[in-house]
């Protein structure tokens, strides 16, 4: 524009309430959480203060970091056990499968979403338990009973509750966009078929795979059901650890450093993530 | 299921369905209860207290609609208490520890001891019961208690083996043992094993320092930590073989349904819950609510808590206990109502085999919460 | 002459540090069909999007009948623009589509629903007037689109390539419909295509910009028969450049002595100096092709490389002494007569007014 | 392996994969019609029971009506937070546009438990917390980036010259956001208020911290698993199923056919 800036009340309006809903209602409560993180408990009684006595307390204590460790150790598990999982489905239904049958799988997949999680896991309760559905089907067989609930076992069964279907959809939607002449230009070249999917289709739908592995991993990280309800909170993981803190003697300022803890991992995954899926291979421009 | 007794529940809910089959015909059932120009009386509680069972007679006599909002573990209560503006909550029950708490924080209106019958209690201690009373003022009203001990499955246990807290160690229930998730009364049976009987709550270095020892070695035998729900489906469906840090008020439940699962006061002693209603501070229905806790204190209403569906407590009246052993004796027999009974929960408390349920005297309830989740984590 | 319709006055247009369009005067006059030429990214879409208001020049004045109109918004003009997309509203029915700036413009139902079915009647489209547009064909689209705009009854109309979408057949076709229409209605057509035989079709003047400047400004003949410089030469194609140093001047030619010989050319208005470096275009269809050396001014020895079909024209590609590429173009049956294969010797001559001299420095 | 058999794994792999993820879902709708209060195999009588106990229960109705308002205000907050986002995203460059892009697009990267921990921290500093309208704001901006992501890729379809036609044809601004941005992008802001109904519909953990008093559906729920489990959870998950699945169907039905139809 030439001339002085002019004010345009056009542009402003889809951009300036946005901007002062979001910072009302997103970043108010995120900073003001960090600034609870720093506030002190005096009975029962959150009051205003500025002191590391949380940061100190929390970040000083073995079970913080066992809980740290063993959350980013169990969603980074659950998210690599979706990913594999779902991908020979997501490849049989984006190379085998026609559009329309890949349309209505993908659409299929999506109901579980809308479906309740609570229910769902309540679900597995049922399903999981020693006296369960499971396990009366395989002593038809001759097997078990298995120990299923309130372990690892259950926690990742949650947590794939919650992450297979989207790993799915992402791969499948991912790889179906794959440009199918160059697979078969490389199986024309004499390329096999698993050096096929490592070398061209793999490469070709790394951004979609990262993005689906973070959204796994995100989902697992923050879930507070799966591990509480199937896994009986044995090692608490840190959203457990969060409700505990925040139900025993109104210590959200504690509370609020677990919470702060987990935002800054996840940023720095998700950026490290979002850095490598958008990163261009060696030797293009730019 | 014939031979149970007729739960007031059960008839509360035929009632309704008649009423909606007839009168009201194909109307919504929120119209004729919920959307009526009624006046709603907030209450903070543990669950179950604002179910139809409990409050839905009161509701239809004095035209009011319970609004209630559930807690588990009295600093959850604390905690929901402190979020809400002054005078959210009319009603609160609280455990009665912590009724000393919520005064302390100025969250609770005094109440007028003529309103109750102070002179019919079953045990002196429910009428001076610690932390109810400042000076003479009365805070708050004991409307129910509970024994809490060993709780287990039968086929997994004897009741020998569950006469001890030792119980919990055996071998073969390893990976069968639950928590009920939350530190105090688990950790005051672990107190009560080290043999610290009267004085579990209150606790040197040395001895907190032992109690957390004997915490850690049941670690191993650790199966998961669950709420009340949890709690309840742990049991039922055999993937919990016993259970620490809950009593009769979650075995009764499913006793009353049929499962395989009892409570024991163990030789080292058991701990009591005590639940006692409040009024609100600044609550605008003070009056509706000290009519609601006298009604809750009359011979039916100490009936009802009695049988609550979602988990029993023993009465503290006498005309309570009497008219239960008259309209229902077979509860009254199984939570052993009954004088001269064993196990009867007076007696138990005359023989000095149960302690209340308090607060860490000389540690913070802080530093028995970070030993809890550091004991999850183990 | 009467006051120019529009007038350019040292416009410049900066995106960032990009100059999409330089200094650039130019005067539109009223009922000329102008065609404004180039290859992508030259400025010739960004000079239609200020005059229609959807671009802002950097610098100078767009004025349109004498009216400065640098910050006159979009909706405030009178220049209806026809898409190189059509931009069609894809939720209309053809007629609603017509209808639309009417319907911006406050015009009651009945009359705007008259007006278009006019329009869509005089394209030969009426039959669709309640046809979602997306189920329109190609020219169907096109001709919506032109009733869309011509239907505000501008003074003037602005076309940005739109028949670059259409298949060959189907573009002769719409430049005929074109200067009909422009004919007829007697409005300023300003037209923007990269395409040389559209624009020399159709115009009656077109400018040939490159990189943000105007290259040159002239009838298409002008434009054809004597490109101003080296740029507009290569542009038009099917020139000859020839390149060397100037000798004596003489009744109106001068001597140009370049690697393929000494020739005539052309003296332009201001003469060069002698000794300078120039160059000078031979038109491919001004040329001569003989098998044996031809008694005339300008003559040079060439080799045949290959030949190139347009139908019954023919060109013919050469090489000359030190690597020069010649051009020819001639009747295919005279070619045939002459019976050469790739690798044949021939003469290549020229009359010395049409060696057309280019501006020196370009 | 031949082609054949590796197709023949590949679909009851694909099957497996399926059966996984339907299985809570189908056990749930079973258990809500068996009688026994705790669902265990063998299944008890077939009975409606528990669809009956929730019917006559009031506050199963006062929590259904609070998710309708809560979800389809929610709905609508969130659609027009996406629009403007996305319109501003496809029709303007400036400076800062990555932050105001990050300001919307984050919410979902927080984990819920966060969320609902600072929004109920933030609302009852700000005196906001309690209300239904306290789910409804904390709804929104967790819901909005999902309406904003379908909303821009419905733009991103759009010929760019479209609003510039619309200018040119003499309409303003706003005259052209009327008559052609938004009919461009209605089946899309269909999906979009769709979409955000179901998911803020489902939504319980931060729902349940803010609403004090307030019950939504998911709450409800909640408090059973809690509480006093029994199929009634089953029950009502069946129900929220069957409305959040309506709102899917439709909101797919409205946008693909569109999607198809702009395509042929």
């Amino acid at each position: 524009m030439s001339g002085p800036r002019k004010i345009d009340i056009y542009a402003l309006t889809w951009r300036l309430p946005i901007i002062l809903w979001q910072l009302v209602f997103f970043i108010g409560p995120v900073l003001f959480m960090v600034a609870i993180s720093f506030f002190v408990v005096k009975n029962y009684r959150m009051t205003e203060a500025f002191e590391f006595v949380n940061w100190q307390r929390m970040l000083t204590r073995g079970f913080f970091w066992d809980s740290y460790w063993y959350t980013l150790f169990i969603a980074s598990l659950s998210a690599t056990i979706a990913m594999l999982v779902a991908f020979p489905a997501a490849w049989a239904l984006a190379f085998r499968a026609s559009d329309n049958l890949r349309r209505w799988a993908v659409f299929l997949l999506i109901i579980p979403f809308f479906t309740s999680y609570l229910v769902r896991t309540f679900s597995w309760y049922v399903i999981l338990a020693e006296s369960g559905v499971l396990n009366a089907m395989l002593g038809y067989i001759g097997l078990g009973p298995f120990r299923m609930l309130n372990s690892h076992f259950g926690t990742i069964i949650g947590y794939l509750t919650l992450t297979l279907p989207l790993a799915v959809i992402l791969q499948t939607v991912t790889m179906a966009n794959v440009d199918k002449t160059l697979i078969e230009a490389a199986r024309n070249l004499g390329c096999k078929p698993f050096a096929t999917i490592w070398r061209i289709v793999l490469p070709l739908s790394k951004t979609g795979f990262i993005v689906a592995a973070l959204f796994c991993f995100i989902l697992a990280f923050g879930d507070f059901v799966a591990p509480f309800y199937l896994g009986g909170s044995q090692e608490p993981t840190l959203p457990i650890l969060i409700l505990d803190t925040t139900k025993s003697g109104q210590q959200w300022p504690r509370a609020a450093v677990v919470a702060i803890m987990m935002m800054v991992t996840l940023f720095t995954v998700a950026f490290t993530a979002i850095a490598l899926a958008y990163r261009k291979p060696k030797g293009s421009k730019g | 299921m014939t031979t149970k007794p007729k739960t007031i529940s059960k008839q509360l809910l035929r009632r309704d369905v008649l009423r909606i089959g007839g009168g009201a015909a194909l109307s919504m059932p929120f119209v004729s209860r919920a959307w009526a120009q009624t006046t709603e009386i907030n209450m903070l509680a543990w669950y179950g207290h604002g179910e139809p069972d409990m409050v839905g007679a009161f509701e239809e006599a004095n035209n009011v609609k319970f609004v209630p909002k559930y807690y588990a573990g009295g600093d959850n209560m604390l905690a929901l208490i402190a979020q809400s503006p002054p005078g959210t909550y009319d009603i609160i029950l609280s455990d009665g520890e912590f009724v000393q708490q919520l005064n302390a924080a100025d969250y609770i209106e005094p109440l007028d001891a003529n309103d109750y019958p102070f002179d019919d209690m079953l045990h002196e201690d429910f009428t001076k019961f610690p932390g109810h009373w400042d000076g003479d003022t009365l805070f708050s009203m004991i409307l129910r208690g509970g024994h809490l001990g060993v709780s287990y499955n039968t086929t997994a246990m004897s009741a020998e083996e569950a006469s001890s807290y030792e119980g919990f160690w055996k071998p073969e229930l390893q990976g069968k043992v639950g928590h009920f998730d939350w530190h105090l009364p688990s950790l005051g049976m672990m107190s009560l094993k080290n043999g610290n009987g009267a004085g579990l709550w209150d606790l040197s270095d040395d001895q907190w320092q032992a109690v957390q020892d004997t915490t850690m070695s049941l670690r191993s035998q650790v199966g998961g930590f669950f709420d009340y729900g949890g709690t309840f489906n742990g049991l039922k469906n055999g993937e919990m073989m016993a259970m620490c840090g809950i009593g009769d008020w979650i075995t009764g439940v499913l006793e009353r349904d049929g499962a395989p699962v009892a409570s024991v006061i163990p030789k080292e002693g058991g701990i009591q819950f005590t639940e006692s209603y409040c009024i609100g501070k600044g609550s605008s229905k003070a009056d509706l609510v000290k009519s609601f806790i006298q009604y809750m204190m009359s011979p039916e209403g100490q009936v009802k808590s009695a049988q609550m569906v979602a988990y029993p407590g023993f009465c503290v009246t006498k005309a309570g206990r009497a008219l239960l052993q008259e309209v229902d004796p077979a509860e009254a027999a199984r939570s052993h109502q009954i004088e001269g009974m064993p196990n009867e929960p007076i007696a138990l408390i005359n023989e000095g085999r149960i302690h209340y349920r308090d607060i860490p005297q000389q540690q913070t309830l802080e530093d028995w919460n970070d030993f809890w989740s550091e004991y999850k984590n183990a | 002459m009467t006051e120019p319709l529009v007038t350019f006055r040292n416009v410049e247009k900066r995106f960032d540090d990009f100059v999409a369009v330089r200094d650039m005067t130019l005067d539109i006059h009223e009922g000329e069909f102008l065609a404004i030429m180039g290859s992508s990214g030259c400025g010739k879409t960004t000079t239609l999007r200020m005059l229609a208001g959807l671009d802002t020049p950097s610098a100078g004045e767009i004025r349109i009948e004498g009216r400065l109109m640098n910050d006159v918004k979009p909706h405030e003009r009178d220049t209806p623009l026809v898409w190189q997309s059509l931009a069609l509203f894809p939720f209309l029915t053809a007629r609603e589509n017509v209808e639309f700036g009417l319907k911006m413009r406050g015009v009651a139902a009945d009359e705007r629903k008259k007006r278009a079915l006019d329009w869509l009647d005089r394209m030969q489209i009426v039959e669709f007037a309640d046809r979602n547009v997306a189920t329109l064909s190609g020219g169907q689209k096109q001709r919506v689109a032109l009733a869309r705009s011509l239907v505000m009854e501008p003074q003037m109309l602005l076309l940005d390539e739109p028949l670059s979408a259409l298949d060959a057949n189907l573009v002769i076709r719409m430049q005929g419909v074109l200067t009909r229409l422009q004919k007829e209605l007697g409005i300023t057509f300003v037209y923007v295509t990269h395409s040389q035989s559209e624009a020399f079709a159709m115009a009656d003047r077109v400018v040939i910009m490159s990189q943000g400047d105007i290259a040159q400004v002239g009838s298409p003949k002008d434009i054809y028969r004597t490109p101003a410089n080296r740029f507009v030469a290569e542009f038009v194609g099917r020139n000859n450049i020839f390149t060397g140093k100037t000798g004596g001047s003489d009744n109106g030619k001068t001597k140009v002595s370049t690697l393929q010989g000494a020739f005539l050319a052309q003296t332009p208005d201001n003469p060069p100096g002698p000794e300078k470096q120039v160059s000078f275009t031979v038109s491919a269809d001004l040329m001569t092709l003989t098998l044996t050396e031809p008694d005339a001014d300008n003559k040079a020895k060439a080799t045949l490389i290959s030949e190139e079909f347009i139908g019954s024209v023919v060109t013919v590609f050469l090489e000359g002494q030190a690597g020069q590429e010649y051009k020819v173009q001639m009747q295919e049956r005279a070619l045939a007569e002459l019976d050469l294969s790739p690798g044949a010797d021939v003469w290549l001559s020229w009359e010395a007014e049409n060696a057309n001299m280019l501006e020196t420095g370009s | 392996m031949t082609g054949r058999w590796l197709n023949i794994a590949l679909a009851v792999y694909v099957g497996l994969i399926f059966t996984f993820v339907f299985a809570p879902i189908i056990f749930s709708l079973i258990f809500s019609f068996n009688s026994q209060r705790f669902p265990t195999i063998p299944l008890g009588e077939f009975s409606t029971e528990w669809y009956v106990k929730i019917f006559n229960d009031p506050d199963v109705w006062t929590a259904v009506r609070n998710s309708l308002i809560v979800s389809s205000s929610t709905a609508v907050l969130a659609t027009v937070l996406g629009f403007c986002t996305a319109y501003t995203d496809f029709r303007y460059n400036f400076r800062f546009k990555g932050p105001y892009l990050a300001l919307i697009l984050l919410p979902p990267t927080i984990p819920l438990i966060i969320m609902a921990l600072a929004m109920l921290a933030w609302l009852s500093r700000i005196g906001m917390s309690g209300q239904l309208w306290s789910i409804i704001l904390a709804h929104s901006v967790m819901t909005a980036p999902f309406a904003m992501a379908i909303i821009r890729l419905r733009l991103h379809q759009m010929d760019p010259d479209l609003e510039a036609a619309a200018w040119n044809l003499g309409g303003n601004e706003w005259q052209a956001m009327r008559h052609v941005i938004v009919p461009f992008c209605a089946p899309a802001i269909v999906s979009a208020l769709c979409l955000t109904a179901a998911v803020s519909f489902d939504e319980f953990a931060v729902a349940w911290f803010v609403s004090g008093l307030n019950k939504t559906v998911p709450i409800v729920i909640l408090e059973i698993v809690q509480g006093n489990i029994d199929p009634t959870v089953n029950a009502i998950g069946t129900f929220v199923f069957l409305t959040s699945m309506s709102l899917v169907i439709l909101a797919q039905l409205l946008f693909i056919s569109r999607q198809i139809k702009s395509h042929s």
